[in-house]
Order: C-alpha cells, then structure tokens, then sequence
C-alpha cells in the first residue's frame, strides 16, 4: 500500500513491484512511478504530451 | 421508524408489486427493464393508452421475452409501489388516484420537485394540489438520501439538475464555495431527454450530428438545482448527437485559492461511500474524465473536476445516464432507500465497453 | 459421461477460476466483463503487454470499480479455464502454454475453427500445430451443443458466420434448401469488429457515415460457413456506422415453392428451445425485424424472413452484437455447456431501449 | 428538331423562371440550392402549405440568404419550368394546372415514372390521369440521353432504382447479363429517403445506429427497375445510420465466366464519357469502392464491382447521394438536357473530404 | 501601397500559381478543394511525404477527377503563393524555404498566430524565428481586415480562437464588456480538429457518441484570444460525434444591464456588412441558433446570442466549420484580401440541407 | 504514358520516373510499380494484406 500523491487514496502495489515501473491509481488514474520499493515510494509519472482527445 | 438497517433486514426477501405509468415512453420503459431485473419487485401493470393491449416487446424489443401487455391508466389496480412516468402535469392531475392504487408512489415528472406552489407559479403554469408538495420528497439520494425512508411520495431528481447537483455540491459542502460566486453550468445532453413523441426537431436527419443549444437560458431546472444549492445559477443547455445522456460541466470561481488535493479532499469527502458516484478527474487512457457513454445503461454518476491555474477557476464534469441516474434509476434507487431494500438493488449493470453512441 | 444435466447439478456452486489472454482488446474487454457478473467464475489475470500493471479500468472505463490489473501474457498462473481473446496466429502459437496453464481453452480468434490445415493452406497462411484441429470443438452452441460437454480446447464460431448461419441453418434442416442453390449472403458490421488497434480507415472522421464494401469477396467467415454448411455461399460484408452490431441478409432461391407457414415452422422447431434465439418476422411497430441495436450488449440473436412472392426468394434477416454473440457471449455460452453450468449463466442482460448506436 | 449541340449554343445565356412545388421538403430543398447556384435559372415560386409566407431560410438553414419567401401551391404563376417535388399522388392530381403554369414540368416524384397504367395498378394504387404516361420521358441520363432534349413531361428516376440501375446495366449493354440470371440487389439507405415528415420510426432515438431492413420484398423500385433492364430483380432494402445517400450492392451470376478486364471494358464503355460517373474499383487507401458519403451533396455516382473468383459471382456496388443523383441532381440534369443547357450546368459541387455522415 | 479596391481591380482577372504544404491531411485537403474551384488559383503542387507520387484522390476522394499527383515537401517550385497546413512546429523550421519558393506565405498553423516569442515561450516550447513574428499578420478578417492587403506572411486564425472571438468581440467593440469581466467559453468540436493521423482515442469505436473534455483548461487557444481581446477567458473544449465543426458558447456577465436590442445593434454593427458573418438569434422552425452542421462546408459564422433576464448574464453562441472559416477557408478568404481578388472568390459554397452530421 | 495492367486506362508519367516507384492509376485506383522507366513498364504492386476496413 502506498499513498497516491494526486488525490491521497491508497494504491494497492503488487508483490513483485520494482522502481522505474509505471503504475496508474486506481481511484483518480494517475500515472505514477515507482521511485522506491522499500518502502514504497510513488511519484507522478512524467506526462507525455500526447494529443490523446484531438 | 423503523431505522433502514432494520427494514433492509425486514424487507429484503420480500417481492412488493409494482405498476408503472407512461410504460410505453423512454423512462416508462426503463422502469420495466428495471423492475423486471429488481429481485424485489413484481411487475403487475404497465399501462400505455396508445399501445393498450399490445406486448410490451411491441414497443422495446428488449422486453420480447415478457408476456405482460400494456393496459389502460384508467384501469389501475392495488399494488404496492407506482411509478409515474408520465410528461409533466400528468401525476398532478391523477395524483388522487395513484395514491389510492398504491401506498408509495414514485413520480418521475417535475410535479412534485418544487416546494412550493409559489415555484411552480414562477417556473410552470402553477400547480393543481400544492397540498402534497410538503409531504412529497425530492429524490437525489446523495444528496437527499436520510429523508427517504419511509418516504410515500417520491419526486425523482431531474436529469440536469442531477448532473448539476452532483459536480456542485461538494464545493458548497466543503466550503469551497458559498452561493455568492459566479456559477456557470453549460449541459450537453441525448435525444432521448425529449421524450417518445416524435418532431421535425427530433428527426433523425435534422437531429443528427448537431450542437444546438435549446434552452439558452431560463430551463427550468434551475429552479430545481436553486431549491437544493440555495443559489442560483447560469444554466444552458445544448443538444448533442447522442441518444442517452447528460453531461454537465460547471465553472466556477472560488473567492479563496483552492489546491487539486483540496478537490479531491472535497469530492471524496462527499462520495467515496456512495455506490454510485464515480470519481474521474485526470490520469490515463482514453477516459479521463465524466464521459456519458462510460456510465449509459448504468446508475452511475461520474463526476470528475480540473483546476485552472491562471484565473483560479474550477472546472467541474460530471456524466449521468439521463434515463437512469437521471429518472428511472434514481426512480429505484429511491425506491429501494424508502421501502427498506438494498440500496443497490436491480441497479448492478456496469455497462459497455467498447460501446458506440448508446 | 455425464449429461448435462447431471454436470449442471454438480457445478452450479462451483467456481473456477479464469484467465482472459488478450484482456485489453475488444472481445477480452467483454470477457472481463462477463466473467465479472457470472456466479461461477472469478477472474485470476487479465493479460496485456502494452497496459501491464493498469488497472482494468485504464483502458475499460466499464470496470472502473474492478481492483485487477493487467498482467504480462509471460506469466500465466494455473487456473481452470482460459479465454484466448488475441488476433489470428496467437493462439496457435502459444496454445501449448495455454493448456499447461488451464485444463478448458476457450478460443475466440480463428486459429481453431476449420477442420483441416488444408482449410488453413487455403484460407489462412497454414496452420503450426494442426494436431490440435481434430480435438477442437466449434462452438455455435444452437447447431454444435451435443459437443460441446466436456470440450476441452473450444474455438468459439466467427461473428459473421454466427450471423450467417444462424439465418441459414434452419432452411437446410427442413428441406427447404439443400445446397445445390445460389445463397447471396450480404453483411453489415460495426466497427469494433476491427478490434482495438487504431488506423486510418477505422479513423472516427473517416469511418463515420460509411456504407463501405470491406470484405467484398474471399471473407475468410466463409470458409467456416462452408464447414459447417457443407455448401459454398456468395459473401459480402460492408462496414456500416455503428460500433457493436453484425447483420445478415440472406437472399436465397429454393427450387420448391414454400409459404410463410414453412418457413414458421422451419425457425420454430429450430429455434423455440433455444434461449438465446428470438424470431422477429414482421409485425407491427418500429423494430419489425432483427436489428443490431436490439440485442446490443446481450447474448442474443435475432432471426426473422420474408418470403418474395414474385421469384420465390426468401430473405433472411439475422441480427447480434459481434462481441457479445459474435465472439464473447458465445464463448462464455460454450464454456457454460462445457462444463456443465447454468446455460444462461452470466448472460442474463436483456439490452437497451431506447438505444442509440451501441 | 434542335439538336443537343445547337440548343446549347442557343442557350447557354438564357434565364428561365422556375418554379418548385413542395419546396419546404427534402428534394425541394435541394432544388431551390440547385437552382440559386445554377446560371440558366431564377427561381420565381417555391411552394409551401405549412410554411407559406415564411422565408425560405425558416426551413432551410442554408438559404437564410435568401429573401424569397414560400408561397401557397395554388397560386402558381407563369414560370419557364415547374419541378414538382410532392409525394406520390400529388402530381398525377394536379398534373393539368401544372403544365398550364409551365412549358416543362419535371416531375420527382412516381408519378410518371411507370409506362402503363396497368403497372400503376400492380404496384401502387392506380393513376388518375394515365393518357400522360406515354408522353412522360422518364430521365437518368446516363441511361435514356437521346429522349431528353425538347421533353416537356419529364419524370425523374427513383433514387434506389438509380443506383441499381448504374450499377447494373452494363453488365447488359455488354453481353454479361441476359435476364435470365438471378440478380440480388441489397440496398442500404439514409434517413432523408424518408421525407420531412416526423414519425417514431423516423426519429433519432430510434433511427440512429440502425441496420433495419425496411422493404424486404416487394420495394415498388423493382417495377421501375424492371421497366429499365427488362428483367426483374431480387431487391431488398435497409436503412442505415447516415441521412444522405443511397448504396446499392448487386449480386450477379453470369452464365459464362468473365474476368476483371472483362469487367473493366463494359464499365468503361458505358461511362467514361459521362460526367457524373466515376469507376470505383479495388486500388488503394481507404476509399476504395463506391461509397455515400465521398458523393454527398453531388451529382456523382460512383460505380465499382469485384469478381468473386469461386463462384462466378460479380458483386457490382453503386453508391449516389439519393437527394441529388437520386432526385434534385437528376432533375436538374435531366431538365439541363431538355433545355439544351450546359450538362453540368449547376452541378459542379465535387463534394467534401473529410466529411462524417451526411 | 495599392488599396484593397484598386489591387481588385487590378487583380480580378489574374491566375496565380498555389502549393500546399501538407496536402495530404485535413485542411491541405480542403485548402485543395477551395483552390480547383477558386477562379484565381491554379494549383502547382501538393505535398505529402507519406503519399508522393499518388493522385490526389487516392486520399481525398472528392479530388478523384484531378489528375496532380503529390509531390515531396523538399521539391519545392516557385509560385506566387503557398498555403502551409502542416502541425504545429514544421511551419517555423521551414519558413525561409517557403518564403524562397513563393511571395505569399499563409499558414494555417500558429506557428505565426502569436506577437512575441514570450508568448511561445509560455504556451507552446518556445519559437525558432522569432524574427518573423512582427511581420506575421493575423488573419481572422472580420476582426483584422485592414492589415491584410499586400500582406505576405499570414497566420490564420486558429478554428477555436475564431468562433470564440467571433461572438465575444462585438461586446467589447460596443463597450458592454470592458475586460474586468468574467468570460466562460465553453467549446465542443468535431473529430476533424484532430488531424489526420490515427490514435486509440480518435478511433471510430472509441469517439462515437461522446461528450468528452479534452482541453479542460489551458488550451493554447487562450493565447490567440488573449491577444486579439486584451484580456483572458475562462476556456474548455468538448470533443462531441461530429466530423467538421466548432460550437462556442460564451457566458458573459456585463457590469451594467443591457437589452436584446442593445445586443442586436451590437451585433448588427459588427457584421451587417460582413459576407461570411449569419446572425442566428432565435426566431422560429428547428434551427433558431447557431449550429456547426448548418454551415458544414461553408466559410460561414453563425453568431448568436440570448439573454438570461435573472442573471444578466449574456449567452452567446457561434459556430463555423473549423475546417473552412477556422482553417482552410478562412486562409483562402485571407489570400484574397491580400493579393486583392473579389473577398469571396472560391469560397461561394452556401452548405446543405438536409445534412447529417457531416 | 503507359497502361494500366488492371484496367486498361492510361496511366500519365511523371518525369523523373524511377524503377521501384509504387503510383496509383488514376481511374482505378490500382498501385503499380515501375518495373522499367525506359520504355516505362508497370505491375501490380505487391498487396500489402493491410485490414484496410475492419
Ligand atoms: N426523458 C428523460 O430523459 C427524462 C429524465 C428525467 C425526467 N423525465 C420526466 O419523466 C417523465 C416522462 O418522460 P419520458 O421522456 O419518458 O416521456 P415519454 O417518452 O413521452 O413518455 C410519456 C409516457 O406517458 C404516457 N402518457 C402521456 N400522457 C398521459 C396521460 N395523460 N395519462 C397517462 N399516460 C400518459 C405516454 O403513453 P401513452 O400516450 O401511450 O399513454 C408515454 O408512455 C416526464 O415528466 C419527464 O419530464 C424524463
Ligand atoms: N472484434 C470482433 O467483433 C470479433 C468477433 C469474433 C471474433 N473475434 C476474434 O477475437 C480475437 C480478438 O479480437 P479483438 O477484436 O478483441 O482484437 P483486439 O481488440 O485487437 O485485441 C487483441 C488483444 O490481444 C492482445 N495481443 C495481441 N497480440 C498478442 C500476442 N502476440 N500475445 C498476447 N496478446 C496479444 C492485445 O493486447 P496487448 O497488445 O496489450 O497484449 C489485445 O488485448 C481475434 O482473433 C478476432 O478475430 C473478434
Ligand atoms: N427523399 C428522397 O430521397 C427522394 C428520392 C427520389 C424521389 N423522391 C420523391 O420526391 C418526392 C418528394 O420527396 P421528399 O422526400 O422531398 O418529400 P417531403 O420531404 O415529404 O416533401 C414533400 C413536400 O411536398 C409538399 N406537399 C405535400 N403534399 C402536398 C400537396 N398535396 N400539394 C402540394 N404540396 C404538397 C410538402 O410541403 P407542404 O406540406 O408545406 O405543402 C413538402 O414540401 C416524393 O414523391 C418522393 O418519392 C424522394
Ligand atoms: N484540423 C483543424 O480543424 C485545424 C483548424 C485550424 C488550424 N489547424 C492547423 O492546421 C495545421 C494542419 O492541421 P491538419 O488538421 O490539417 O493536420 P493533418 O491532417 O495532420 O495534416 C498535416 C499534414 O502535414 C504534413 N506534414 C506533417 N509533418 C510534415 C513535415 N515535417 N513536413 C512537411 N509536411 C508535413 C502531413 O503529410 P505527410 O506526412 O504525408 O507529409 C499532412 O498532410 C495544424 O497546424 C493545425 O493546428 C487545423
Ligand atoms: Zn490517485
Ligand atoms: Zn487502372
């Protein structure tokens, strides 16, 4: 469990975790990275500005 | 009274009977689709004066399977909960003779959203039993939810007015905003808000692939939405090329600076126990926000919001079903709240994905 | 062996466990949510290589409410029963791992639907482990059912031959038609019949409003047509503006004159057991035939014909949601006869009314 | 009498008054943009009942230039050419003031489009005045030029039974076809086939999305088609989700075998002179067979087949916008040759890309 | 310098050879269609990278009768003037060689839209000519005409920045805002504003049927407008199921009450003279406001607005093509100002009705 | 000029025509390649099997 740093709601983190991956909450679908892993430690991924609508 | 824990444990393998009003229409045929899947009810009429005695498979090919035919609304026979579905000024005129045919009766128009006859003086062409207006219980359960128990006239929540209600309230409930502030609701909704009756406006060919703002200004949902904020705002609503849903996005400007993590601290606040709101603010994919489509055939309500650095505005989204979340669905879910059932309760669909215009 | 039956008594408690390849695509996207709401299965993985660790809902806004994520195809866990939902070659590919993983395969792609490598010479580009062709059993559950108990490696019928042959199969079971006649079938599909992967011609701008011949001749569905036919027919399909949704038209030309009561009584004996097949031949009001948006989201098919006086043609209309009955639904409905659950099991939502384009 | 080349140069700077009749629906829509945009034509009347005295702007969003407004059709003034845009009925009752107002009636409707009364008797409800069906010349240029110049009855032809015919008379005019083989025509059509007229079936909730065969058998099209070709054919209708065009896919078996040259040399002899055809066939990228919406809003129709090696079997696909080559466009056209106009003469609009669904 | 009326004078009669860059997608596309038609135009070349060598029509299908092929970017001819409608970025790094290749550049893309590489400093990554920004003129015409005669570097107006400035700058100009105000402009617009290249979320499947927030806030569209206006707005975009179009929608709170009169003269002076300018402002029949579909094609505006009496808040609407008035057509109607040809030379195409969702 | 191996329309040449080139024939829409640019000879271009629809 870690803390999402977006909107604060707990992130469930799967048992073979390893920092650099990218996973998103699943409350307000943030990116994160995985910037440790003992203890965890989550940060926003760096966006890519991608024209995702138009 | 019997407190909801305790008629939820009374009432849960109980089947009541049901008759719905206006079957024949958009959110008339909801409610059958509803009922017909709600483990607690049993459909006992439907009526429809155009398609009396036909099967209810005449009109909403998804009910072929059901050997129900539709009867006449002068014929109502005793059952335990009515839902009304009928175009405004209907349930007034026979609200005498719904509550004679059914203990509860669920209204799905305006007739009984206002609180005051002196509203429907200003917003409709007045009222013909204001008497009911105080007994008579305004429907959003997230909002509304504690007077809903008990409750034996039920007046669910319009279709904007929901979609507003749920991306605003928050902010009023955590202080983010007072009732002073400048709030502007620009609402984009389906075709099936029009309702069963067919129009030249309503063709498809003229209908199709259009922005068309409706009602610019003075829909009288604000009326509604001004009833529950306690303030009002600037509505518009525009016609889109979709069949069912609303979608409202709120702008709104804030007297103090709010944070994305305040939002988020006020919308999770307001729902992160509600079975039925939806927070979608942001992040990956395609979805990233409220999106009608993502909630059509559901109850649910997404409501997601974004912040606006530059001139300290708040942008709120939120997207309901306008047949569901909007009128039938919140019609049961109500129901479900005021006789003791699970609040969930024939409302599980999830909805589609992939899924094209639903 | 058991009947089924007898398996149907043992296992209706019973939950396996499942694993969907291909989860992020169109038809895994289905699956996942089928699973979801079926009483005798729970989800184990959910595979992606490109939204590994997301959550299911990242990429299908339906199954915001889900914790699963994605997990690598690489790393299969043990579990009952394995939905393949990959493009055509995949399975054959990995088909060995995915019986080590799993005791039932259920294949959704081509990859197992013909019975001879011969067939994948001259439809496909060959066949890797043909070995597996004989064991396979085609799963369209109204014309295969017998075989389907016990099925351990199932390769769930096309869209567009389900479609097709649903129309067809009841005219050469009564001896109306026999193969030695010209069948003209002419097919409207969806666009999610492309699956997930984005291009120009499956572009919003360039696919919205079309009426496009994609498949005008050589459609590798009739290979499996013919399989199941014994008789070669003339195919074509079109891309048309909707998403979900596969249509058949069938214009066939029997030698010996036949009434509208044969052709009654010919889908009757063929269809009035079947749960999932509704005859809609004619009759009044809107939807007097069968039509996509009718059964958008279910597992079911609509049948209907009209019989042309002047030249002793019938027409027969066939109607399913490509992803529910044309490949998900249907998967879901062979692995439910396989092993012996409930045949409806999972597969209980009636659809939509009113409807856009689903 | 004048021939084509001497009437041109006659008249190619003449103005002739125009009148249109049912100018507030569909095709006459399209007249009255026709006519504004065509050099030889002013329009004198446009005729409506609903909407007299309001401008043609009220109905028509794309005119708001315009300061004519609709006048009553039983005032109908002197004019040069009369086009009659009604439905079926109308012009057969009011054929004699017609003509007494106008020297060239060009008629849209069935009307005079059948050679006999005793067609009218089998496949509509009789004719009232059936001592014009000789006279009448019934007009799809690229099929019956020659009869045009100097018409003064001319009856359009019909927006299915004109692409079917494009489609499928070369194949005759060539030696491919004789009339003893079976012909299939599966045909997918817009909404604004329906007219103006609202109606449930008609209206976007219930008409969106949709693949609804709406005339299985017996599309009073065929007498028009077989009245052309000499033959009848095995036509079927469905309407699809788009409100402009119409698309004809016609399956044909010829008795010797012929091949993609074969193909190409009927096609080309029969349109490459023409200018409102275009061969579609194979090729690339993504428009590679006729298709509605690359012709929308124009006179072209697009033709294009395949050749289904297995079995014999042409597929010939033919794709018009049904409110101009269908209707307004062929009037147009059709009265640009019996004027001796320019051919192209107020047709020149070469359509959109991108475009969605019009 | 020559005055707008002598250069036309001057010019009417001449031909001027066109490139443009970046043929292959959307606006090149339309910038294509406007220039066949334009009778002071004759097209030179067309670029593409991905499709050099093919026709034109190969993938626009409205081009099939030209007989151009592309050509690549780096073989530039010299002609008098080139249309640039390629992304943002490629405009700025190959200015000089356009500027050899041609006297009058006009590009579509804001790479020159803004006044100071400040401003790309704070809303794009920078800009790497800087020096040209002072020539640059904006072209949104109604609002900047008398700057462009004899110009030779154009920026036309991006699509969402000229349907907002369109409805707002009257107020301004008729002193009913100052700029101290609150401004809400709150757009939704058509798939063809994405650009040609594929993604998941412009797919067919994924884009049909929505309302979905794209540029909640901060769209670089605010830059353009804060510039033209001299004070910010409030702005976001809606992606909604149409191909071609932009719709905004202005809430405005003016500090002193106004009338609908005031409005209409505001209006009124703004653009009675105007020829691409419709005010649509209630009145009756189904299209009473502005509406994208009604000008499909067209280098129209339709501007509108109503009064909210409750609020005194003013709603204001405009809708344009953002493929013609917002990009491809606007750049035309700039071109001809500047070089002195008749304003709507090319540019006469009045739109369609009935239309779809084009 | 040369003709199209599909259809029999004439195809127009651009100048600096190159063996390998793939073009389009302007009536059917066919792609060919320049097999030899002097006299000009043209094939059909290998198809690439591309889901072009669905
Ligand atoms: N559509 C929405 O999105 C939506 C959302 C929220 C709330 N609502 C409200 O829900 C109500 C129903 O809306 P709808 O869209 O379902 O309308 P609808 O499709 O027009 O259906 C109305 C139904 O009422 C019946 N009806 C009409 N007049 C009646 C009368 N005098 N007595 C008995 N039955 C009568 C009609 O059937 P017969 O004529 O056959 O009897 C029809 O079945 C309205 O009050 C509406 O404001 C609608
Ligand atoms: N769409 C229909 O209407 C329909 C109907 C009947 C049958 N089918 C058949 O069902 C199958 C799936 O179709 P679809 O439309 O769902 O396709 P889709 O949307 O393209 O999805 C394909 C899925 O397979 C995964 N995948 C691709 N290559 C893979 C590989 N080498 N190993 C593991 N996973 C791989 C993809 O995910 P990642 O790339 O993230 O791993 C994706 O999730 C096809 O065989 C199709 O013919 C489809
Ligand atoms: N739509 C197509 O694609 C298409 C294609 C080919 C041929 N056609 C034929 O063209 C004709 C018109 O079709 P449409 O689709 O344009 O129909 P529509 O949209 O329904 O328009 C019919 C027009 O006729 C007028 N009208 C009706 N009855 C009349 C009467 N008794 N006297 C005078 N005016 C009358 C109506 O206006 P008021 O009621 O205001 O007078 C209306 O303007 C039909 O015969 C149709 O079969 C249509
Ligand atoms: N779409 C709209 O509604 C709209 C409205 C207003 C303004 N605009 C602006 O207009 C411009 C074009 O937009 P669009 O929608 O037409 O885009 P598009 O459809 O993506 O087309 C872009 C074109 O540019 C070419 N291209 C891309 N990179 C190039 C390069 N490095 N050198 C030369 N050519 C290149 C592409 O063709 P090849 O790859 O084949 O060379 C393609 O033909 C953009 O700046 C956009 O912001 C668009
Ligand atoms: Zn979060
Ligand atoms: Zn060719």
């Amino acid at each position: 469990m870690a803390e999402c740093v977006e909107c604060g709601a707990d992130v469930a983190l799967h048992d073979d975790l390893e920092a650099g991956e990218i996973i998103d909450c699943g409350t307000c679908g943030v990116e994160l990275e995985v910037i440790d892993v003992n203890p965890p430690v989550l940060d926003r991924a760096p966006e890519l500005e991608e024209d995702w609508g138009e | 009274m019997a407190t909801a824990t305790d008629a939820e444990t009374d009432t849960s393998a109980e089947t009541l009977s049901a008759t719905v009003i206006g079957a024949s229409g958009f959110t008339g045929g909801e409610l059958l689709r509803l009922l017909a899947g709600h483990p607690n009810f049993e459909l006992a009429q439907a009526t429809s004066r155009e398609y009396a005695n036909k099967t209810l498979g005449s009109v909403h090919p998804n009910l072929r399977g059901s050997d129900l035919r539709f009867s006449e609304p002068s014929d109502l026979e005793s059952v335990d909960v009515l839902f009304a579905a009928t175009p405004h000024g209907v349930s007034m005129e026979h609200i005498d003779s719904f509550r004679e045919a059914a203990d509860t009766v669920v209204d799905l128009s305006a007739d009984f959203r206002l609180d005051t006859e002196a509203e429907y003086d200003e917003w409709y062409d007045g009222h013909s039993c204001p008497e009911y207006l105080d007994e008579a219980v305004y429907a959003l359960p997230e909002l509304t939810r504690e007077e809903l128990p008990g409750a034996d006239l039920i007046a669910a929540g319009g279709c904007n007015a929901t979609a507003t209600l749920l991306g605003l309230s928050p902010l009023f409930d955590a202080g983010i905003l007072f009732g002073s502030e400048q709030v502007v609701v620009d609402v984009k909704v389906g075709s099936s808000e029009g309702g069963a009756s067919p129009s030249k406006a309503s063709s498809h060919v003229e209908r199709s692939g259009i922005v068309r703002p409706y009602a610019p200004t003075g829909h009288r949902h604000e009326a509604e939405i001004e009833g529950i904020l306690g303030t009002s705002v600037s509505f518009s609503a525009h016609a889109v090329d979709m069949v069912r849903g609303a979608s409202a996005t709120c702008h709104v400007f804030p007297d103090s600076p709010v944070s994305k993590g305040d939002l988020w601290k006020a919308y999770r606040e307001a729902y992160e126990d509600e079975s039925f709101v939806r927070l979608v603010a942001g992040g990956g994919g395609v979805y990233r926000y409220p999106e009608p489509k993502a909630v059509a055939g559901t109850n649910y309500a997404e409501v997601g919001f974004e912040l606006d650095p530059t001139n300290k505005r708040i942008v709120v989204f939120s997207a309901i079903d306008n047949l569901m979340k909007g009128s039938a669905g919140q019609a049961v879910h109500a129901a479900n709240l005021a006789l003791g059932f699970e609040e969930t309760a024939g409302l599980e669909f999830e909805g589609l994905h992939p899924v094209g215009s639903p």
